[in-house]
């Protein structure tokens, strides 16, 4: 079981840094639900299915969503600015 | 082992730190602050797990079984509420931001130092 | 600060501090081990007090219901602050259809996402309140099952395409939805205040263990909860949505 | 019977804010504002009732949920009112109200969204200022942020929107720091009453736990009280934000997470010899450094709005050191303090509203000389400024007192930097009036092109509306408080130990000596300033090349960068646990 844990726990670590290093936005969303679906196992590793099913919800539905929305809108903006 | 979420929880926030001072484009800084966030969330789950014990659920498992600490985890209920409310304002502040001056970058959107006198 | 002195200055700092946090992981108790006596009080006393078997919702909305009060209403605030900033200036330019970025191929959707998004729709719907209303027995309670319950009515967007998704989700109802739930919570905590007992006292009747409606008050909470992430979350990705809308001169070319 | 009603501080205006969000689209269209300030009242007085019954009474403690801790562990969540919280809850009450009164028909499109977010915000800071349970702590400022960041947007078109984005990210890495605290002291005391965590932190002795979460919780609540060097988002903040949001910023907000930090430090780390050691060494030098840096700043400014926030941060800077000596004159001189300056502040901040609505500018080379036709205004920024520069009259001026009475012990340089702070934001008030109003000062000739963006906000509205709330709060500025300080001292003594029952400690005698220096300075700057071409030759440049130096090092530093701001958060911790290396 402690194995387990570690192993979540370092890929939790993993995931944030990818979330920092990847630069572009683009890319930065696909690695914050990669991040909310990590802590989402660590957080079911951890007996926390509760905090687990939010995590799932917000962290790698709602947010990156929200995330891929304001890109889309940035870029229109960007399209009218241009014309 | 008996350490390392706690230092799992000090890198993430380190990681976020360094992701918001070093970005170039105040999206990609909105998306390391909520990294900063799970930092809070790794420390104080950890703080309630214990060795051996069951989800605070009692509908499998009869009450009474050795069960991890559950005041823990409406705390990182509440916080990933907060999460999720910073997340949408920032994003609505970035685009309006971008609507106004075109770009996300915040080296270029420093605001004018009403100076001297 | 040049970028280069920033991240010196970053390191520096990050370096000082490694020592005393090195020092704090050593002295907190090791990972596993007992920390106080408040989580095993609330596990002993949850199901005989409250008849409830989800601890985590038994803290969330009894032992400590005002903390919970306070996020629902974090919550409200949020949103509001996010339609005012989005809704303030976008005017009456925009038209009722999508926005479309030149250039890129518009293809038409697939009919096997039509009839996926017509099956799940609904039925991510259904256990967004299954969520909500198992509160107190299963995980998962009112803020989980609204998000879900919300990202179920995006589902609506997937299959139907933009217009449907406008004519289906009125801001009006959600903006009601939201306030109304968060006013539901406030009167589930102010009404026991009137027959005498303290505030968010459960004076309701508790309902049997593992029963679906145990835990009296806190199912009216859960319900308010539930109304108001559904609402408000549905909002946001209204109110972001209404960003890519086209502007009327796109659509007369 | 009054505990039974304690929750209705803080839900009565949520619930009012929830109706009025529901009934937005069919409430007619000065509803809202008359419920608004309706509720701000009503609450004032509550609490003011309800402080006057626990000075006599003892402090009140209501149980939420009826989770009254019978068996040993706190289960629940409590609201301890001591009479100093309920006094400040009720002067956040009536700033609210004079907020309100200001914002009348400031807002017109947007349906009594403004109002929900300002009630949200009242019951937030009641909440932060009432409650005895730490995580509810962190969930009251939390709300108080999120509708900080909410209102500060609320203006879409001010130049610097940008402001708003900074001043959101540097409070929620404070959030964020907050829980950190809060996770590290639930570890060792497995408990969040703020008295049972007071037990398990006296018998700790020396612990890295207790100090780190000491160091987070009180770092985080510095950056809200925007202490040196975590200050730099409240310029920002202010430039964008409307001035009735500015007027709740500086007079209640900042003031109410100092608060925070000296009941934490009194109630909870009361015991614990490391918190004490860092209070009384580094936070007193911080809180010198800010007074004096936050002074410099302010006295270089043009823009107004930026001008009165680097006034408060200098005003916090004083307000730290006063906390810092945790002793009860240093605790009523506090509270004396925070109502004062929380009272002239927001009568000034009026002021910008009412220059920035008739005027459409907050430049004060662009404004020189027009300010005769609102010459009403004039008057009260004077009188604001002469009150900020340490003038002899009114509650900030019993708070100078005290804390100058506290500060003694500690040396001469703390004396010296509360005299500095004040003088110089008091004669960058009076400048600014002096130059606005009475037209003095050198005509700006090629410095009025310099880059200051044009603000404006809404016009229409009467002057008189505008100038009863601000003349109100500096005619509550100006009374007399000399008789009150017995009771002051009586709710210093009751928050550091709300168990005992002993008497009021005894406050030393106050002298006059010292704030009359500092208005005296103040004047003599001010006026040094405006007259500067009349003045010889060597003087001017000699004085010129020194303030140059200055200020090209202070403006390098503040430079609106969100990412310098974190760093600088990030080397204030470290300066933490430097400081504790020396322990």
């Amino acid at each position: 079981m402690s194995l387990i844990l570690g192993l979540l726990l370092g890929l939790a670590a993993l995931a944030g840094l990818g979330v920092v290093l990847s630069r572009d936005p683009r890319r930065q969303v696909m690695a914050m639900a990669a991040n909310g679906l990590a802590l989402t196992l660590l957080f079911f590793a951890l007996q926390a299915p509760d905090v687990a099913l939010s995590e799932l919800t917000v962290g790698t539905a709602a947010t990156p969503l929200l995330f891929l929305v304001t890109l889309a809108a940035v870029r229109m903006n960007r399209v009218r600015q241009r014309k | 082992m008996s350490v390392l979420p706690w230092l799992v929880a000090a890198w993430l926030f380190g990681v976020g730190v360094y992701g918001v001072a070093t970005s170039r484009n105040f999206i990609h800084l909105i998306g390391c602050l909520s990294v900063c966030q799970s930092s809070t969330y790794v420390l104080l789950l950890s703080l309630g797990y214990r060795w051996k014990a069951v989800a605070p659920i009692f509908y499998d498992h009869p009450p009474g079984t050795l069960a991890v600490d559950p005041v823990v985890q409406a705390l990182v209920l509440t916080d990933i509420v907060v999460g999720a409310t910073i997340t949408a304002l920032l994003l609505a502040m970035a685009l309006r931001v971008d609507a106004k001056h075109g770009t996300l970058d915040p080296q270029e959107l420093r605001p004018l130092q009403g100076e001297g006198h | 600060m040049s970028p280069r002195t920033r991240l010196a200055l970053l390191c520096l700092a990050g370096a000082c501090l490694t020592v005393p946090i090195w020092k704090v992981a050593q002295a907190l108790p090791p990972f596993g081990a007992p920390t106080g006596a408040y989580g095993p009080a609330v596990n002993a006393l949850g199901p005989p007090l409250r008849h409830v078997s989800n601890m985590v919702s038994a803290v969330n909305f009894d032992f400590r219901g005002f903390d919970t009060l306070g996020e629902e209403f974090m919550l409200l605030c949020a949103v509001t602050g996010a339609v005012l900033l989005l809704r303030g200036t976008r005017g009456e330019s925009l038209a009722d259809k999508a926005g479309i970025i030149p250039g890129r191929p518009r293809e038409r959707r697939a009919d096997a996402t039509i009839l996926i998004c017509r099956i799940f729709g609904p039925l991510t719907l259904v256990f967004g309140l299954y969520m909500a209303l198992h509160a107190t027995v299963t995980p998962g309670g009112g803020f989980q099952g609204g998000v879900v319950a919300a990202s179920g009515l995006l589902m609506v967007y997937l299959g139907e395409g933009y217009e449907t998704w406008r004519k289906l989700v009125r801001s009006r109802v959600l903006d009601v939805m939201e306030a109304g739930g968060a006013l539901l919570f406030a009167m589930a905590g102010l009404s026991p205040m009137l027959t005498g007992a303290a505030f968010m006292q459960n004076v309701l009747p508790l309902g049997a263990f593992k029963d679906m409606l145990s835990g009296g008050l806190m199912l009216v909470e859960n319900v308010g909860v539930g109304f108001a992430v559904a609402g408000g979350f549905a909002m946001l990705f209204l109110e972001f949505m209404e960003e890519t809308r086209a502007l009327k001169s796109e659509t007369q070319e | 019977m009054l505990t039974q009603l304690i929750p209705l501080v803080v839900v009565g205006p949520m619930a009012i804010a929830a109706a009025l969000l529901a009934l937005a689209h069919v409430l007619p269209r000065y509803v809202p504002d008359v419920i608004a300030i309706a509720t701000a009242l009503g609450l004032s007085a509550f609490c003011g009732l309800l402080g006057a019954y626990a000075l006599n009474h003892g402090p009140l403690t209501y149980w939420f949920g009826g989770w009254t801790p019978g068996r040993g562990v706190v289960l629940g969540i409590g609201f301890g009112v001591d009479p100093a919280s309920a006094a400040l809850a009720a002067f956040v009450g009536l700033l609210f109200a004079a907020a309100f009164v200001f914002a009348w028909g400031y807002f017109d499109e947007v349906h009594a969204h403004f109002h929900v977010l300002m009630l949200l915000f009242l019951a937030a800071m009641v909440g932060f200022c009432l409650t005895r349970d730490l995580f509810n702590l962190f969930v009251w400022f939390e709300v108080m942020s999120v509708s900080a960041f909410a209102l500060t947007a609320y203006q879409l078109e001010t130049p610097s929107l940008s402001g708003a984005l900074n001043f959101t990210v540097t409070n929620s890495v404070a959030a964020f720091m907050m829980l950190g605290g809060v996770g590290l002291i639930y570890a060792r005391a497995g408990v969040l009453d703020f008295e049972a965590l007071g037990k398990v932190v006296a018998g700790a002795g020396h612990d890295p736990v207790i100090a780190g979460a000491f160091c987070l919780l009180a770092g985080a609540l510095m950056i809200k009280g925007a202490i040196l060097p975590f200050h730099f988002w409240l310029s920002d903040a202010h430039a964008v934000a409307p001035s009735p949001v500015s007027v709740i910023f500086s007079g209640a907000m900042v003031s109410v997470g100092l608060f925070a930090l000296l009941k934490l430090a009194l109630q909870v780390f009361g015991a614990s010899a490391d918190s004490r050691f860092l209070m009384h060494g580094l936070f007193i030098g911080l809180g010198c450094a800010t007074s004096v840096v936050g002074g410099l700043m302010a006295w270089g400014q043009r823009h107004l709005k930026r001008m009165l926030a680097f006034s408060t941060i200098a005003h916090l800077g004083i307000m730290l050191i006063a906390v810092a000596t945790l002793s009860a004159t240093g605790v009523a001189g506090f509270l004396f303090y925070a109502v004062g300056h929380g009272l002239v502040k927001g009568a000034l901040f009026m002021i910008m509203g009412i220059l920035l609505a008739t005027k459409a500018s907050v430049d004060e080379l662009d404004l020189k000389g027009l300010g005769k036709d609102i010459w009403p205004a004039g008057i009260a920024m004077g009188l604001g400024g002469l009150l900020l520069g340490g003038g002899p009259l009114g509650a900030l001026d019993t708070g100078t007192r005290l804390v100058h009475a506290a500060a003694i012990a500690i040396g001469p340089l703390a004396t010296a930097a509360i005299v500095l702070g004040s003088a110089l934001t008091g004669a960058a008030v009076l400048r600014a009036t002096g130059r606005i109003f009475l037209n003095l000062g050198p005509d700006p000739g090629d410095e009025a092109e310099a880059p200051s963006q044009k603000d404006q906000e809404k016009a229409d509205r009467p002057l008189w509306l505008m100038l009863a709330p601000c003349l109100l709060l500096l005619l509550l500025a100006i009374v007399p408080v000399d008789g009150a300080k017995l009771i002051v001292a009586r709710m210093a003594g009751v928050l550091a130990s709300p168990r005992s029952a002993d008497g009021a400690p005894p406050l030393p005698g106050t002298s006059l000596v010292l704030p009359c220096l500092s208005i005296g300075l103040a004047i003599i700057i001010a006026l040094l300033d405006l007259f500067r071409e009349r003045l010889p030759r060597p003087l001017v440049s000699a004085t010129a090349g020194g303030t140059q130096i200055i200020f090209r090092g202070l403006k390098v530093l503040h430079s609106g960068l969100v990412g310098d701001y974190v760093v600088w958060i990030v080397i204030g911790l470290a300066t933490f646990s430097i400081a504790f290396a020396f322990h």
